[in-house]
């Protein structure tokens, strides 16, 4: 990587970015899965079956970690635009990636 | 060799305050006219208006007067100065002042009640510098450059000057040839009006304060047209600038004054202060003061490692140290060095040429079409420049200057045509190092800088500046001998820096002939051979020009116009 | 003043989407202890005016925002402009919105 | 003799170019400026590149070292160098004229375009205002004032590279101080530029123009500033409109 992206909030830029962009390109999926109701609830267990399997826990841990991150980063930036300037933009993206963690492994924790 | 023509009704040389207040009077005065700013660096990135810190001297704080701002120019100048250019300097500052803030938009520091904050400067019986904060020049340069953008004026960035060219007969300035640094091509702008405003720059000793980009071109191309130059003696040097070796450019930059005035210890190499022994007011005495101690005791040889001596500052508390001046402190620290707990060598520094081209109040010279104005112009100051009065002298008669060439160029229909043979004989001797054997110009450049300091510097005597007068010659022999590597015209620094050595070289003797002419001890020039300040009503100042290749200097009564020794235009005084 | 009305949808739909979000996050780990089934999922959904509402919303901000968003990345790391990126992001959007909907009428059924 | 450095500069023009390494003694006292002096004084006489003041003041000598952009006179060697290796590049997003130095034209065709040039009403016959020092509008001018133009915040700007009408960092912070100044009257017609479709609403407060300015200014809160400016006047707007 280039350095001078080698910088904290530069990180929590991308880390925004590529989380919009993970949840943008899961959400056609997502919506396919719950629009198999339609054909009636046995579609649709058919399909979340799937989701006992240990590797889809996983991946499903990492869709919970990308909408937890992206949620608390998009509460930093509505933060950073609309309230007064504050210098701690560095803690605040540390503790949005942090508690996009926790929520991710709070739901890990339940889901097994 | 060839050369492009381009035609502009108003030129001007320098984007300093000078260069950028000429070209946004002279739009405002008569929008129809074409002006041409050409540059050595970007626009209002070079030239010293940027660097100024202290402030902006100006009488308008109540109880303060035009008067007494004027007496004290006049006596800092131990009254050499041409009191009609003081007197219309102090007058134009408030109105200049006020455009700064009304019409460009100038921040200047306020105190709690909303009024504009003066401070105290060296050498002033008021406290009448306005500013911003200690990076005033940044503020005013900034205002200044946009507003040029905006107005769209015909910009040559990285063009430099070199050489004024008249017309066939002499009579009139025809325009100005430079080089496109970015091009390495040559081009003749020919010009209705011409300001100079290239900012002198005393950058010919060991120790200077001013930009890499000045170089006096100016003055010596003043010099080669014949025009005279007065009170070129007259080299102001800043007793504290940073000595960090040979080999950096942070040598030589400005420590600012306010910590001696805060009390500061100047130590010599052995640790100990030594002030109390050249003055009663110790590190708080005057700039020349404290140089010439300084220079003393480099002399005598109780330096420190780098050959100067140190600032101290702990004992005030580096936290104080570090509040109060956090700027300087935070300078220092970039460059490695602790300003507010340790000790950092300093060393006095060639600041300001007081001397300059003969100009008229209205910045006009002895030849038609050609202005000059700011550092380039002599007269204001006289022996020796008040804190303050630097940037108030560019700004004011940049003005002016552009008022002045707006008119004249406003009601002529035609462009003089340029002496051509000039043109191509300035052509051959900018291309001399393509044609020469490569040779060391640094070696040239540090001689030039040890000739200047050790001859020419702080302390002079008739020997020291015989000496390096026979130096300088030989330089200049030296110089004309040595080649470039590359012969790339594009963009090549080494070519610009022949050509600086050149102008440098130039104005070094007119420097060191009229030094040795001023046979008393005034202001800035210092004469351990003649140390009496001689008397003031008969007061003369020098004027050099270069008259069939020779340079002759001779001494002109300074006419007391408006006050003379002894008087004072002040009730109480 | 494109991008001014673009950012201004955005962070509106942003603002809006944020309360819903929370909500999904915490129906989402209070929902998955045991393992999700339909009949669990639908018996909340199915016939719920609240959920219809949220589900709705959601759809309708998502899509405005997530399109908005992905215009950006579209612009800016694939150089893309003008028309194409015009109907390509109402090819999003749409899509989205439709995709979206459907998945409503699914979960919740026709009001 | 002394220690030395590995300098790889970049060499080239506006058609490309390439890194030319040389060493270089290293100095108790020695800027990256200084360095690149040493060279062109006595490695390689046709290397070029820019300064003036040598003290930050000017803002000209601003370079890539080891990628990420400085003010050369004020960066010591020791602060930045890594494994006595130092990479020296021209500014990014900038064109090249020749080596290390660039074409800033852009730069302050941008500035002009954000309005960053003041517009009062009041003359030079006219008293200087009376300007509290503590209202929180001067305050917030004066926190983005101190500029010197060295285009670092807008070399170490993506959003600069990725959409090159952007008018970046320093001339949004400019036109920010603008907009709080009360002695100024054009500031609708400023908005209007900042928060047209090449303004302060490209930026996604990726930070490296704070995290870079030399002089500790602030870009990414002026430019919230715009956002907000302009959020509020989109508002009124279609209040207005719907309301008469
Ligand atoms: C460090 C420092 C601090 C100072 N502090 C103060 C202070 O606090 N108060 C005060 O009143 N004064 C101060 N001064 C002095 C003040 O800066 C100058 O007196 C004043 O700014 C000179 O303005 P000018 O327009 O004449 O020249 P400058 O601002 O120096 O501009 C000269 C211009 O001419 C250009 N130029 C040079 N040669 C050529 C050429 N051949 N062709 C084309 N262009 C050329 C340069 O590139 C530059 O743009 C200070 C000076 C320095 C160096
Ligand atoms: C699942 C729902 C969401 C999806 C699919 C989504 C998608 C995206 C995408 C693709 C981007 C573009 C990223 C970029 O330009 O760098 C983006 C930006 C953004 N999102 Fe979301 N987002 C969602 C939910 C949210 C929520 C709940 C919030 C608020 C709390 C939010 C706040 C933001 C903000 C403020 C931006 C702008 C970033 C910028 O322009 O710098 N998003 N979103
Ligand atoms: S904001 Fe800072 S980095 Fe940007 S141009 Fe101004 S001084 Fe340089
Ligand atoms: S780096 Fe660029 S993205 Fe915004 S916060 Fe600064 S302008
Ligand atoms: S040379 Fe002026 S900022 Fe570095």
């Amino acid at each position: 990587m280039k350095a001078h992206r080698k910088q904290s909030l530069y990180m929590a830029f991308l880390l925004h970015r590529l989380s919009g962009l993970g949840l943008a390109l899961f959400l056609p999926f997502h919506f396919y899965v719950l629009g198999l109701a339609l054909k009636g609830n046995a579609a649709l267990d058919r399909f979340l079956h799937w989701s006992e399997l240990p590797l889809v826990k996983f991946a499903e841990f990492g869709l919970v970690f990308l909408l937890a991150l992206h949620f608390f980063g998009g509460l930093r930036l509505l933060a950073l635009e609309n309230l007064p300037w504050s210098n701690r933009q560095k803690n605040y993206a540390a503790v949005a990636l942090a508690a996009a963690f926790f929520v991710a492994c709070g739901y890990l924790l339940r889901a097994i | 060799m060839e050369f492009q023509t381009h035609k502009t009704d108003v030129l001007i040389l320098g984007s300093g305050g000078a260069g950028l207040f000429a070209a946004l009077h002279a739009c405002r005065a008569n929008p129809e006219l074409e002006v041409t700013i050409a540059v050595k660096g970007l626009l209002g990135k070079c030239g010293c208006t940027r660097m100024v810190q202290g402030g902006y001297n100006v009488a308008l704080s109540p109880g303060d007067s035009i008067e007494r701002h004027f007496m004290d120019t006049i006596i800092g100048g131990k009254w050499l100065p041409d009191q009609a250019m003081a007197m219309r300097l102090c007058e134009t500052a408030v109105t200049r002042v006020q455009e700064l803030e009304n019409e460009l938009g100038c921040f200047f520091d306020r105190n709690d009640d909303g009024s504009l904050h003066h401070k105290a400067f060296a050498g002033q019986t008021f406290d009448r510098t306005v500013h911003k904060g200690d990076l005033t020049g940044i503020e005013i340069i900034s205002r200044l450059m946009e507003q040029v953008r905006a107005l769209r004026v015909q910009l040559m960035e990285e063009h430099r000057a070199i050489a004024l060219v008249p017309s066939r007969d002499g009579d009139a300035l025809a325009g100005v040839l430079m080089i496109d640094m970015r091009s390495g091509e040559f081009r003749l702008v020919q010009a209705k009006t011409v300001l100079l405003a290239t900012g002198g720059g005393p950058t010919m000793y060991r120790y200077h304060t001013p930009s890499g980009d000045k170089s006096m071109d100016g003055l010596a191309m003043a010099l080669q047209l014949g025009l005279g130059l007065r009170d070129m003696e007259m080299v102001q040097f800043h007793p504290t600038g940073l000595l960090a070796g040979r080999d950096t450019r942070m040598t030589g930059t400005v420590l600012e004054e306010g910590l001696r005035g805060a009390g500061g210890f100047l130590l010599d190499g052995n640790g100990e202060r030594f002030m109390k022994s050249y003055d009663t007011d110790a590190e708080r005495a005057t700039r020349d003061i404290v140089s010439r101690a300084i220079y003393a005791e480099m002399r005598a040889g109780r330096t420190t490692p780098n050959g100067g001596v140190y600032i101290a500052m702990s004992h005030l508390g580096p936290e104080v140290v570090a509040q109060k001046f956090p700027g300087m402190v935070k300078r220092c620290a970039d460059c490695g060095f602790d300003l507010a707990g340790g000790r950092v060598e300093v060393v006095p520094t060639a600041h300001y040429l007081m001397g300059g081209v003969v100009v008229t109040p209205d910045t006009r010279t002895g030849l038609a079409g050609l202005f000059v104005a700011g550092e380039d112009a002599g007269g204001a100051h006289g022996a020796n420049r008040l804190g303050g009065n630097g940037v108030a002298n560019s700004t004011v008669f940049g003005g002016i200057a552009g008022d002045e060439m707006a008119a004249q160029a406003g009601s002529q229909n035609f462009w003089v045509e340029p002496d051509t043979n000039l043109v191509n004989a300035a052509i051959e001797q900018a291309m001399t190092p393509f044609q020469q054997a490569v040779g060391d110009i640094n070696s040239i450049r540090d001689r030039l800088l040890d000739v200047m300091w050790d001859g020419v510097g702080v302390l002079r005597d008739a020997n020291g500046i015989q000496q390096a007068q026979t130096e300088l010659a030989a330089l200049k022999t030296e110089l004309m001998a040595t080649g470039l590597v590359d012969d790339n015209r594009v963009f090549n620094l080494s070519w610009h820096d022949w050509l600086n050595l050149q102008s440098l070289i130039e104005v070094s003797e007119v420097i060191a002939a009229a030094a040795l002419s001023r046979e008393n001890s005034r202001g800035a020039h210092y004469r351990e051979d003649y140390p009496e300040a001689g008397g003031l009503d008969d007061s003369y100042f020098t004027i050099a020009r270069v008259d069939r290749e020779a340079l002759q200097v001779e001494r002109q009564p300074v006419e007391f116009s408006i006050v003379k020794p002894g008087e004072s235009l002040l009730e109480n005084d | 003043m494109v991008e001014l009305r673009l950012y201004m949808a955005q962070r509106a739909t942003a603002a809006i989407m944020a309360p819903l979000v929370l909500l999904h996050l915490g129906v989402m780990i209070y929902a998955i202890q045991g393992g999700l089934s339909a009949d669990e999922i639908l018996e909340r959904t199915r016939g719920s005016l609240f959920w219809g509402v949220t589900y709705g919303l959601f759809v309708i901000t998502v899509s405005v925002h997530a399109t908005i968003g992905l215009r950006n990345i579209l612009r800016e790391w694939f150089r893309l402009r003008g028309p194409v990126l015009t109907v390509l992001c109402w090819l999003i959007g749409a899509g989205l919105l439709f995709f979206g909907l459907r998945a409503v009428v699914a979960v919740v059924g026709l009001p | 003799m002394a220690d030395s450095i590995t300098v790889s500069v970049w060499r080239g023009g506006a058609g490309g170019g390439e890194f030319q390494d040389f060493q270089v003694p290293q100095q108790p006292s020695q800027t990256i400026l200084d360095v690149i002096t040493w060279i062109q004084r006595h490695l390689d006489a046709s290397l070029s590149y820019r300064f003036a003041c040598r003290v930050g003041m000017c803002g000209s000598c601003a370079m890539m070292v080891n990628g990420i952009p400085r003010w050369t006179c004020r960066t010591h060697v020791n602060k930045v160098m890594q494994d006595r290796h130092l990479t020296v590049e021209p500014l990014r997003n900038l064109p090249v004229i020749k080596d290390l130095a660039c074409d800033m034209s852009e730069f302050f065709e941008k500035w002009r375009q954000a309005e960053g040039h003041f517009q009062g009403s009041s003359s030079r016959d006219e008293t200087v205002a009376a300007i509290s020092p503590k209202s929180s509008q001067r305050q917030a001018a004066n926190a983005a004032i101190e500029c010197i133009n060295c285009a670092i915040c807008y070399a170490s700007c993506d959003v600069v590279a990725w959409n090159r009408d952007y008018l970046g960092p320093a001339a949004l912070n400019r036109a920010w101080s603008l907009q709080n100044d009360q002695r100024d009257h054009a500031q609708d017609e400023r908005l209007k530029v900042v928060a047209g479709d090449a303004g302060c609403h490209q930026c996604h407060s990726q930070q490296g123009c704070s995290t870079y300015c030399p002089n500790e200014l602030n870009p990414t809160a002026s430019i919230a500033g715009l956002k907000r400016m302009s959020a509020h006047w989109f508002m009124n707007k279609k209040y207005r409109q719907r309301h008469g």
